[in-house]
Order: C-alpha cells, then structure tokens, then sequence
C-alpha cells in the first residue's frame, strides 16, 4: 500500500504528462467565459482555432517528446505512442472542424458549441489513453453527452428528433456496456486491463458469462465506431444535425473508439489464447458493416445521409485492420484512420457550402453546380474518388494497405473467415462506386434547372482554399505514402 | 515472410524520354484546363504541337528498341512492413509499337478536331480531355506493374467516360457514359480479383517479377505452388486468369459485356476514332500480351471461344443498323473479337498486328465518317433542314461530291473485309490460319468443339464484307435522299483531308509487307515475337504443332477467305446496289423480318441485361435499403399477425364457449384496430430491440 | 435476519419496477421508480456500501426523481390530455426481455461467486473519501467535467426560444 | 450470509425489467427510467462484488451514479425541446426523418 505522499507525488508527477489535457480543460472554461462576455462569435471562433491549434502543438510534441510509456494517475491513463498519434489524429480533426465551423449558422448562433466540442475531443484523449475499464466509461460518456446535444443543434423538428433518439439509444448502448464491465470486473476483480492479472483472471473465468459480458462491452463500442447492429442512429443524426457537427461524429469519436477497440480487442482476444474465435466474430460483424453501409447508400437521395452509409461502410474497413492483429496492421490503421479524417471533413466541408450558399441537399440537387462553381466541383471529384478508394489519392493507398494487411493475416492464420472478408471488402469497394459517383455524375451531366448566367460569377469563397489544402495532402499521400508511413513507423505498437 | 521483391532499376535515358512522352499529354491536359475560353483556339493549338513532339520522341524510341533490348526503370514507390510496392516504366517493342500508334493517331485526331470541333461550346474541356486520356492511354502501355497499370485503367475509363458524354445536355449521350461507366465497372472487378489472386500468390504485381515467379510456380497434386512455397489451389490460377481476362472483356468489349461501344458513339466522331477504334478497345488487348505469359490453357480456351463469338455477333448487327457509326462500331467489336481469337489460340504476335493494322484502317473509317457528317451537317446548317446527319437513310450518292472521303473510306473498307493488297487481308488471314491450326491440334486430341473456333471466323469473314459494301453503297452510290439537291455538301477543309490520308495509307498492304500476300514476310512479325508461356500446365509442344498446322493451311485459309469476301460482297451489291426493289423496301421501313430486327437490336442484348441484370439489381438495392430502413415494420408484420393470431385462438374461444359471434367480430374489428395502428410507430422502439436482438444472437451463436 | 431483508428488498425492486413496465400512468410510474430505487438502496446496505447507499438516496431521489417529475409535469398535463402512456412491441418487447433475462441467470449459474463478504470495515467512508482524491482523483476530475457540460448542456437545450419560422 | 449469486439475479431480473420498459413504452420519459433502471441494476453488481476489500466497485457505482444524473438532465432538456415541438413526447408521434 503506497502511502499518502506517495499517491499525491504520484499525482503531480501525472500532471506533467497531462500538459495537453489541462490545456483542454483550461481552454474549455476559457470559451465559457469567452462566451458569456463577448457577444461576437468572432471571437469565439479565434480563441477556438487557437485553442485547437495549441492543444494540437502539445500533443505533437509530446509524441515527439515521449520515450517510453508512462502510466498516469494510478495506472488510470497509459500514455504510449499509439496514444500520443491517436490524440494527434483526433486534435486534427478538431482543428479542422472548427475551422470548417467558420461557415456554420447553427454552431455559431449559440456559443456554447465551442466548449462542447473540446469536452467531446477532452473524452476522445482520455478515451484513447484509457488503460482502465471506469476510464472507458466515463470518457465515452464523455463523447457521448456532448454529442447528443451537438446533434440537436438545429433547434427545429428534426434535429430534437434526432438528439432524442440518439440519446435513448446511446442511453441503452452505453448501459449494455456498463453491464458487461460489472461482469468483468466480478471475474478479475480489476479495472486495470492492461495488467497482466487482468488477462489471467480472464483466462481463468467460466466461458459462457465471460462471452456475454465481453459481448455487452462491445456493443458500447459498436455503437461509438457505428458498426452494425448499433448503427442505426447513424443516418437519422447525419441528416439533421449541422453540417460541421456531422463532420466531428464522423472522425473523432469514432476514431477514438476505434482506438480503444484495437487495444480492447487484443485483451479480449487474450492475446491469441481465448477460446472463442473473436476474429471471425468481428469479421463477420466488418463484412456485415460493408454490406449495410454500401448497399443502403446506393438509394439515398440526401447527400449527408448517403454520406452517413458511407462512414458506416468505411467502419467496416476499418474493422479490416483492426481483425488482422499485427503491429503492421494497426500502422496501416492508423494510416487510414488520418486519411479518413482529412477526406471526410474535407467534403463535408463542401456539403456545408452548398448547403448554405444554395441550399441544396439532395444527389439531385447538385446538377450542374460544376459550372456555377467549378473549382469546388472538382474538388467533390476528388474527393468522392478517395473515399471510394480509387487511385490517385490517399483514399486509395489506405485501402491499399489495409487490405495487404489483412491478407497477410490470413496468409498467417489460414483462417477462411479472412479470406472472405478480404473478397469481400474488394467487391464492396466497386459497389461503393456508384454512389460516391453519384454527386459527380449529376454535377458534371446534368443541366440546372434554372440556368442563370453563370461563369462570369466568381465563387472565390475560402472554402475552396482550405478544401484544396487537403486535397493536396490526400493526393500527396498517395504519391508518397512513405512520407506519413515514416512517421507511423515509429510508432510501438507492442503491448 | 519470403517474398519475390522487384529490385531498383535505375533511370536510363530511354525510359527518361519516355516519361516526358507521358508527360507531354498531361501537360497539355493541364493546359486546356487552365486556359481561359478566350485562349481556346492557341491552347488547342499548342497541343497539337505537343502531340507532334511526343509523336516525334515515340518514334525515335522505337526505332532504339527494336534493336531487341527492352528498357526497364523502376523505384520502391512505398513499402508497408516487409512488403515494397514499386512502380517503373517498360519501354519494349510492343509498348513502343503501341505508342506511336496511340501517339500518331492522337495527333491526327487532334488536328482533325480543329476543324471538326471549332464550334463547339466545349471546345475547351474537349481539348483537356483529349490531353488526359491521351495520357492514361500512354500511362497504360508504359507501366510496368499491374498496379499501376490498373490506376491508368481506371483512368482512361474516366476520361472515356468524360469524352462520351461531351455532349451531355443530349440525354441519350450521358445515358451511354454512364454505361460504359458501369459496364468497365463490372470489367474493373475482374481485374481486381485477378490481381488479388496473384497478389496472394506472390506479393508483388510488378510483371517482369510475375513472370519470373510465375515460371518458379509449378503444380501438384491439384496445388499450385510458387518457387517460395506459397500454395494455392490450382482453381485460382485459372480465376486469375479469367478475372484479368474479364478486365479485358469489359474494355475491349467483348462478349457478354459489348453493349457499351455501341452506345458510345454518343460521343464526338473523332473521340470515336480515337477511342473506339484505335486505342482504348486495343488496351484490352494489349493488356492481354502482357499478362500472357500467366494464362493458363483453360482461360486461352475461354478467350478463344469468347473470342469468336464476339466476332460473329458484332458482325451479325452491324448488318442491319442505320446509322453510319454503329455499323463501324459493333465492326470494331467484331473485329476486336478475332484479336481475342489471336490471343486464346497462343498467337498473340497475330493479335497484335491486327490490333495495329486495324487501329488505323478504322480510324480512317471513323475519321472518314465524320467527314461525311461534318459535310452533311454544314448541309442542314446552310439550309435551314433538319434530319438525322448520321443515319444512312438520309445520304446516297456523296460520290461525287466527295471524291477524296469516297477514295478514302474505299481504301480502309477493303482494308477491314480482307481483301488481298491491304493490310487487314495479311492480319485477318494470319488469324484465320492460325485459328485452323489451333482447332486442327485440339481436335486431334479429342476437342472437336475447337472447331467452332474457326468456323464462326469464316462466317463473320463473309459477313463483314457484306456490311462493309452494304454501307458504302448507301452512303456513297445512288440519289441523295435527304434533300432535293445536294449543292451544299462541299469536301472537307484540309485540316480534315489530311489526317484522313496519312491514315489510308497505312491500310495499304505494301506498308507492313513487302509481300502483301504473305504475313510471313511482314517485319512487324520479326519485331514481334510471341511470348514463352511459363504457366504450370502449359505445353510448349503443342504450341509448335498449332504454329505448323498453321502453316499447312495458309493458302487453302487465304483462298477461302477471298472467296468468303467476293460471296458477301456480291450478295450485298445484288441487295443494295442502287435502284433495287430491295433498296426501296429498306428505305421505306418495309424490310424489317424478325432476323434484321435482332441484327439491329443487338441480339436484345440491352434488353435481356434490364431483365436478368438490371431489374434484379435494381430490387436487391431497392430491398436492402428497405430491409434496412423498414427492418422493424416488418417485425411488426409478425407481430400482427402473432395478434391475429392470438385474437382468432381467443375469438375461437369466445365463440365456442360463450356462444357470441358477437362479441368475437366486436372484439376482431378491435384488434384489427390495433393492428393498423400498430404499424405507425415510433422507430426508435424498433432499432433498439433489432440492436439488443443482434446482441443476443451473436452471444448465442458463440455458445 | 438480514436474508429476509434481502429478498423483502430485492422482492420489492424488482416488484415495483414490474409495475412501472405495466402502470398506464405516469407519476404512478414516477413514484414507483422511487420505490425501487429505495429498496436498491437498502440492497446497497445489506452490501456494506453505506456510502453508495447515501449517495443513491441523494442523487438519484433528490435529483433524477425530481427531474422526472419535473419533466412529467411540464409535458404531459400542460396538453390536457390524460397522462397515460400505452405501450408497443409488447410481445416483441417482451419476448426480448425475457431471453436476456433468462440468458444473464443462466451465465449468473455459471459463475460460482461464493457468498456475500461479512461485515463492514469501520472507516470505510474514510478510505473511500481518500481514495477519491488519490487514486481516483482523475475520473473524479473527469465527472466533474462531465457535470458541467451536461448542465451547458441541458441549459442550452431547454433556453432555446422557439424561432417563429420554424415549422 | 446471502449468496452474491441472488443479488446478481435481481440485478439481471432488473436490468432486464429495465430494457422491457425503454423498447415496450412510447412516452420519452418512460424510456429514460426504463435506462436508469438498467444503469442501478449494473450498480448493483458492482457494490455487491467486493474483491479483498478494495472499494474499486463502490467507486465504481458513485460514478455511474454520476453520470446517469448528468445523462438525465441532458436527456430531459432535449425530451423537453421535443414537447415544445412536437405537442408530444409519444416516440411514436415523433417521427419526421422519413427517407
């Protein structure tokens, strides 16, 4: 038993490591003063990119900084270089929804948008941490209680609509969840997940309650990374929730959940020993994703809710990587998950444009807008090219390596359930063609409807700047895929 | 793990040159995209002096490689873990063959373009587009590495994809992109699988290593094992060879997926001649040479018989068509058809050299062809008319008005039906024999069915010459039909004429043969040479019996194969010659018996593709989307009818026992009442019993 | 002694939470979730965990059961319609219930726990005071954090004036 | 003394009461006690599990305790919103995403 000094030196010694953190939790408060004294949401707006870009330098440093793990707070937090470049991921995302936000009526009519969005990314580090089971809960309600309220952001109909129903299903997914925790605890007797004991207790619990219990625990997961069965809200929350909002459902908080599913899924897996084919399981529930997501998108008619699918569908391929258990495969997880984030908000952030300058929302809805703007439409080109993962972009070269991963797993395992996972996912991939070409196909062959004078109408709006930025990276990436692959490569992902 | 790794080829100057040839294109590309409308005409221009420096550079290229030494460079593009992804560029004899093929008629295209396209609204972005499938065309025959030639595939179906609905306010030729959109698609998927087979396989997709690791590979016991132990059922060496061929199938349009070429004469004529005639369906075909060597005899068999009746199903309706471009368009089908008997008979040098000879006689047919509607269209424009430029119904007798066109499209014509003196005769009947020698040795060991091989060869022999002489005697001979007088109709401007000549005289036969009657004396087959299969499986032996009995048979295949053209030709001039009864029928709509309707309509290709493919895909999507939104209103159907249920057991038991029909039908209309209502309900209810239900099941399914 | 308490308690929660499944009125089923939550409590004791039991008691019957309440009042009555509430899915529903039930009691069986741990250590209360702002200093950070936001939360939710133009 | 196992009976009996309640009842609110429920029958597990005297579970449920407060105040401020909107909170009658 440590003595008292002990655990506050122990405290203070975390503190250090949690530079990023409380420069999170001091920025929150900040906006919340920020808010309740200046009435422009200019302001709001400056201190939040400001805020995002700082958190982003500190976080990147101290992956720069980090040696080796360290373990914060009581063994609560497990600071490690995955979870060094996951925080930067999601301290991207932020950033670049924030900026996106510039555009965004609703997030900016109402100044408490700010701090909720730092509370969901606060959740998404801790989340990401996490190396202990109450951790977990809490920083996924963490996500999770910002998230409801962002989705009812519109104030109207739909969007309390939304918020309700994402709430009671969040509600019951998350108690699942906890159910399954108290379960594992009662077998080992531990929070500590990452401790060796945990993994024995495990290995020594009767098979059928341990099966349901982690099984409860991982649809609370399921739910945070909108894998089926627990991806239902998905669709409803994209269509009526702003625009910038969807954009941060679509990355942060699913990548941190994908990130503690990855570590989550080795322990239940109990490192290759457990006696229930985990693998497969998740495999089946990854080409179950793919299905849903592709072919329940080729129909939408509304943008963002096909785009919804097709976050769905890339969870799917993302769950790929995560089934293939290697070092290598985590990389190329992580590789995706930064190319994923970028594309993502990058067209979202054109949805958002033309959803406010023209206020359009449907596939249909877009015809010849390439020629009233004909710099954005191509850019959506581009980037529907890359999420569905063809060449030349970044899109490409992740599925690329996700996929190379996946089949070495199989070439190691011999396990068919890989096999068909892996035929599986290419067909999804020439599927997923027809509706990410969708949105170009009527901008580029269809007429507008009211054909007014266009072209001599410049659309310089800066959008179109920040959104060429990414598309840059994404097209960069795939031409040099080393460049971001060097810096994942020293990431360690042992355990 | 083991793994075949390419090793770094260092830059040579050959290979640098042939990069700035691929990047002269994609400038040129960039720079119609960039250039404001005012500056159209220079940007155009310019790049058609990019097109002439590429040409240039091309040729220079070629005649250094056909020395015999094939120039190679290639770099570690990325690697993931223990596994290197290269990328490089091949400069051998075909690739360059194909270059300045695919260099020259992009060249002529462009230059026919400035007049053929100077008023167009789009000049621009045709331009632009032009410069971008130039480009992945180039970007196709270069690569060294199926990868990257996949990237390139993928890229020249978009661009065709952009040029095919250039016009795209005309909703029919958006309707045609998307459909040779979606039919490359289903090609595309092909091309992944046999990708993925041999990524499996051997970890690498560079070529050159494939051939290598393929020739290491060898079969046992049903196995197929690769040099480093790598092991596979023998299956997936034939699927990979069928997927790789069904990527060729969905870009050269081959039989079952060839419904698109038709349609894509939608776009511009000279895109037609560029594309659909020159290059892009020739990629399948090339694509095909340089997989070769990984084909095993199942899948050459395959491509032989798909071959074949490609051949004669794209002849059979180019018969009955009215409009001067699809009878060139589903000719090329047919055409491309015997390319792919060359390739499933082992003779790949032959296919190629059909692939160039034909490249250019139907880029003079297609190029020829714009002319005529260029002349006619300048015709409706002068006076004031309105009728279809392209239907044949409407032409006759341009002859006279149009001397050089009439020499020229004469010139390709006899080219394309094989008549001796011009090249397509020292291509086609190269093919024949070699289709002869190839059924005369499978036969012998009991595989009679080869012989439809051959068979459907000679029938489509007599057929094309029947379309062919058909179509000139419609376009050229006779009266004029769509006006009174013809005054109007002028022979093109130079831009146009010149193009057309330098095409028409590569048809003739003295340009690939000193000995236009012999294919043996051509120098592109010393150039050229068939490449050693290294497939596990495959005879060598057997190959040098089909290439004697090919020989055996020259003369008698050439001789027949004259006589075939002389009976087809003679049959269509006795049909359509000018001032026929039968003529007149035809023209007035009357002739249409039930074998030129299915000749015209394709063979209902189109239509039974909306019954068995498009209809059901169509209620697949249309169920999932529903299964997935209304999942829980269908779970409400059973609960319903549990309540029916449960309401008729109790109905049952009220009446019987206490006597009151009454009550029972009270007491239903009351249920029924909460049956209907329960249908609107809230679906929230509905996604978190699915969820806790999956949850349930799967716990379940692991116990 | 205390068995009888137990299953008295238990009997009552799960009793009681029965009744709200079932009542078709909604401050009947307001007060029977204080019911349970109150025999949840006394559960809580006979478990030694005073201090959770306190908590509970002030929690979730100082302020989730008012907020309830609260939430019941400013929605149904103001309509003028009776405060009922039918139900769905009851087959469905039910069914559902039921297979997890018997699926949790069936791994419940499977788990040979033993029996409850006797009595209570004195300075329970202490150490869990101590361990809150030692060990658990973070996730205690954290709830705060988590209280925070979801009081913005709430505040910017239930503050929204309704915009005249929308539908 | 009691055996853990009825305690871990009540706790499934009720959180399974608890899910009949959110996917059997239209009225929001019904729903919201239906999850609370199921969150006090996981807390029951925890309390009732003592491993050598360690508190880790009590800890535990303090927090749960916690975060259902904050999910009900969250979930009743929207519950709320929606009445405004919709005249009701009947989950049936809330239904506008259609597509």
């Amino acid at each position: 038993m440590a003595s008292l000094a002990d655990k506050l030196s122990d405290i203070l010694n975390s503190a250090v490591n949690f530079g990023p953190e409380l420069l999170l939790v001091s920025g929150i408060l900040l906006l919340i003063v920020v808010d309740l004294m200046v009435k422009s949401s200019r302001w709001l707006s400056v201190v939040s990119i400001l805020l995002a870009t700082l958190v982003l330098v500190t976080d990147a440093m101290q992956w720069k900084l980090l040696e080796n793990p360290v373990a914060l707070f009581s063994e609560f937090l497990m600071l490690d270089s995955p979870a060094a470049a996951w925080k930067v991921v999601l301290d991207i995302g932020v950033l670049l929804v924030m900026i996106m936000a510039g555009r965004s009526v609703p997030l900016k009519s109402r100044g408490e948008s700010y701090p909720l969005i730092f509370t969901l990314l606060l959740g998404g580090h801790l989340l990401v941490m996490a190396s202990n089971l109450l951790i977990v809960y809490l920083s996924i309600e963490l996500i999770s209680i910002p998230s409801y309220v962002l989705a009812a952001f519109h104030f109207n109909k739909r969007g309390v609509e939304s918020a309700v129903k994402y709430l009671l299903f969040g509600a019951v997914a998350s108690a699942l969840m906890l159910y399954g925790m108290s379960w594992i605890y009662t077998f080992t007797g531990n929070l500590n997940f990452i401790r060796p004991e945990f993994i024995d207790a495990l290995l020594n619990a009767d098979i059928i309650p341990l099966t349901i219990a982690t099984v409860l625990m991982l649809s609370g997961l399921l739910f945070k990374i909108a894998a089926v069965p627990f991806h239902i809200w998905a669709p409803d929350a994209y269509t009526s929730s702003p625009t910038a909002v969807v954009a941060l459902f679509s990355t942060v908080p699913k990548l941190a959940g994908f990130s503690i599913l990855a570590k989550w899924f080795l322990v239940i897996n109990l490192f290759g020993l457990s006696s229930i084919d985990w693998v497969s399981i998740l495999s089946v529930i990854a080409m179950i994703t793919l299905l849903i997501g592709n072919f329940s998108a080729l129909r939408q008619s509304s943008v963002k809710r096909m785009l919804a699918y097709s976050s769905i569908a890339h969870t799917g391929f993302m769950m790929v990587a995560i089934v293939s258990v290697s070092e290598q495969a985590s990389r190329n997880l992580f590789f995706y998950a930064t190319v994923y984030t970028l594309m993502n908000i990058a067209v979202f952030t054109l949805v958002q444009l033309l959803e406010h300058k023209e206020n359009i929302t449907k596939a249909e809805e877009y015809k010849g807008m390439i020629r009233k703007y004909p710099f954005t439409g191509v850019l959506i080109v581009v980037l529907m090219i890359s999420l569905a993962g063809l060449p030349p972009t970044g899109g490409f070269t992740a599925k690329l390596l996700v996929f190379t991963s996946l089949w070495e797993a199989y070439d190691y395992t011999q396990n068919p359930v890989l096999l068909y996972l892996f035929l599986f996912g290419l067909l999804n991939t020439v599927i997923s063609l027809f509706f990410y070409l969708k949105v170009p196909f009527f901008m580029i062959f269809r007429e507008r409807s009211d054909p007014q004078k266009d072209g001599e109408q410049k659309n310089v709006v800066w959008e179109n700047y920040f959104v060429m930025i990414l598309v840059l990276v994404i097209l960069f990436l795939f031409f040099k895929p080393d460049s971001l692959m060097d810096v994942i490569n020293n990431i360690s992902f042992a355990f | 793990m083991l793994a075949y790794s390419p090793l770094y080829l260092p830059w040579t100057s050959v290979t640098l040159l042939s990069v700035v040839i691929l990047v002269l294109p994609f400038t040129s590309f960039l720079l119609n995209t960039l250039v404001t409308n005012r500056y159209a005409r220079q940007a155009s221009i310019a790049s058609c002096f990019f097109m002439v420096l590429s040409s240039f550079i091309s040729v220079v290229i070629l005649l250094d490689v056909m020395k015999g030494v094939p120039h190679h460079s290639r770099f570690i593009w990325f690697s993931a873990g223990t596994i290197d992804f290269t990328a490089g560029l091949l400069a051998g004899t075909a690739a360059m063959l194909l270059t300045v093929t695919v260099n020259v008629v992009s060249l002529l295209v462009h230059l026919y373009s400035l007049v053929y396209m100077r008023d167009d609204e789009g000049y621009k972005r045709y331009y632009s587009f032009l410069g971008l499938f130039t480009f992945s065309m180039l970007g196709i025959v270069l690569a060294d590495n199926l990868l990257i030639i996949f990237m390139f595939w993928e890229l020249v179906g978009l661009s065709s994809y952009l040029l095919i609905g250039h016009w795209y306010t005309k909703e029919a030729a958006a309707r045609a992109a998307r459909k040779a959109f979606i039919v490359n698609r289903i090609g595309d998927a092909g091309f992944i699988i046999g990708m993925s087979v041999l990524w499996m396989q051997f970890q690498t997709l560079d070529i050159e290593m494939l051939k290598v690791a393929m020739g290491q590979s060898y079969v046992n016991d049903g196995l197929w094992i690769t040099g480093l132990g790598h092991t596979l059922e023998l299956k997936w060496l034939t699927l990979m060879g069928l997927g790789l061929f069904l990527g060729a199938v969905g870009k050269s349009a081959q039989f079952p997926l060839q419904v698109w070429l038709p349609d894509a004469m939608e776009g511009p004529t000279p895109v037609s001649a560029l594309i659909h005639a020159a290059t892009m369906v020739a990629a399948g075909v090339f694509f095909m040479g340089r997989v070769f060597v990984l084909l095993n005899v199942e899948v050459l068999s395959v491509i032989a018989i798909i071959g074949s009746i490609t051949a004669f199903m794209g002849a059979v309706a180019a018969l009955a068509q009215h409009d001067i471009k699809k009878v060139l368009a589903y000719s090329t089908i047919s055409q491309l058809g015997y390319m792919f008997i060359g390739v499933g008979t082992g003779a790949m040098d032959l296919a190629l050299f059909h692939l160039f000879t034909h490249a250019f006689f139907k880029a003079a047919l297609f190029l020829a062809a714009g002319s005529v509607i260029f002349g006619l269209h300048e015709l409706a424009h002068q006076k004031k008319l309105s009728f279809d430029t392209q239907d044949m119904r409407n032409m006759g007798g341009l002859r006279s008005k149009m001397p050089l066109t009439f020499a020229i499209y004469s010139i390709s014509t006899l080219a394309l039906m094989g008549v001796p003196m011009f090249s397509g005769f020292l291509s086609k009947d190269a093919l024949l024999s070699a289709s002869v020698g190839w059924a005369m040795t499978l036969s012998e060991s009991g595989m009679v069915w080869s012989y439809i091989v051959p068979i459907l060869a000679f029938l489509t022999v007599a057929l094309t010459a029947f379309y062919m002489i058909r179509q000139v005697l419609l376009v050229f001979f006779g009266r004029f039909r769509a006006a009174e007088k013809m005054e109007g109709i002028m022979e093109s401007p130079m831009l146009i004429k010149v193009p057309l000549i330098i095409l028409a005289v590569m048809s003739i036969g003295f340009v690939w043969s000193l000995n236009p009657f012999d294919y043996n004396t051509s120098w592109f087959l010393d150039v050229i040479s068939v490449p050693d299969m290294v497939t596990p499986g495959v005879d060598l032996a057997i190959k040098f019996e089909i290439v004697k009995a090919s020989g055996q048979y020259h003369i008698l295949v050439s001789v027949a194969s004259v006589l075939l053209v002389i009976l087809g030709g003679a049959l269509a001039w006795y049909r359509f010659k000018p001032n026929t009864s039968y003529l007149a029928e035809y023209l007035s709509d009357k002739a249409s018996s039930p074998m030129s309707r299915l000749s015209l309509n394709n063979w209902y290709l189109d239509e039974a593709y909306q019954r068995v493919i498009v209809l059901p895909v169509n209620l697949i999507s249309r169920s999932a989307s529903r299964v997935e939104t209304n999942v829980i209103d269908r779970a409400v159907n059973v609960v319903g009818i549990v309540n029916v249920l449960i309401a008729y057991i109790i109905g049952w038991l009220d009446r019987n026992i206490i006597d009151g029909i009454i009550n029972f039908s009270v007491f239903f209309v009351d249920k029924v009442g909460v049956i209907a209502k329960s249908f609107q309900r809230g679906k929230i209810h509905g996604y978190i019993i699915l969820s806790v239900l999956c949850i349930l099941l799967i716990i379940l399914l692991i116990l | 002694m205390t068995e009888y308490f137990f299953y008295f308690f238990g009997g009552m929660a799960l009793l009681s939470a029965g009744f709200i499944l079932f009542t078709r009125h909604i401050l009947h089923a307001a007060f029977a979730l204080v019911l349970t939550f109150l025999c949840v409590t006394a559960l809580y004791i006979l478990a030694n965990a005073e201090f959770v039991a306190v908590t509970q008691i002030m929690i979730y019957i100082g302020g989730i059961i008012v907020l309830v309440i609260f939430g019941v009042m400013l929605t149904n009555e103001m309509s003028g319609k009776n405060n009922e509430s039918s139900a769905v899915n009851r087959f469905t529903g039910g069914a559902l219930a039921l297979g997890l039930a018997s699926l949790l009691c069936y791994g419940i069986m499977r788990m040979n726990l033993g029996l409850l741990k006797e009595a209570s250590d004195p300075d329970q209360v202490q150490r869990l005071g101590e361990s809150l702002l030692t060990d658990f200093v973070l996730p205690f950070e954290v709830a705060a954090i988590l209280l925070l936001m979801a009081l913005i939360g709430a505040a910017v939710i239930a503050s929204d004036k309704l915009k005249k133009d929308q539908e | 003394m009691i055996p853990l196992e009825h305690f871990y009976f009540i706790s499934a009996i009720l959180f399974a009461l608890g899910l009949a309640i959110v996917v059997t009842r239209r009225n929001a609110i019904f729903v919201l006690m239906g999850v609370e429920l199921m969150l006090n029958a996981a807390n029951i597990n925890f309390v009732a599990i003592s491993h050598g005297g360690k508190l880790e579970g009590q800890l535990f449920a303090l927090f749960v305790i916690v975060v259902a407060a904050a999910e009900a105040a969250v979930g009743l401020a929207i519950i709320l919103a929606v009445y405004r909107r919709f005249k009701t909170i009947n989950l049936d009658k809330v239904n506008e995403i259609t597509d």
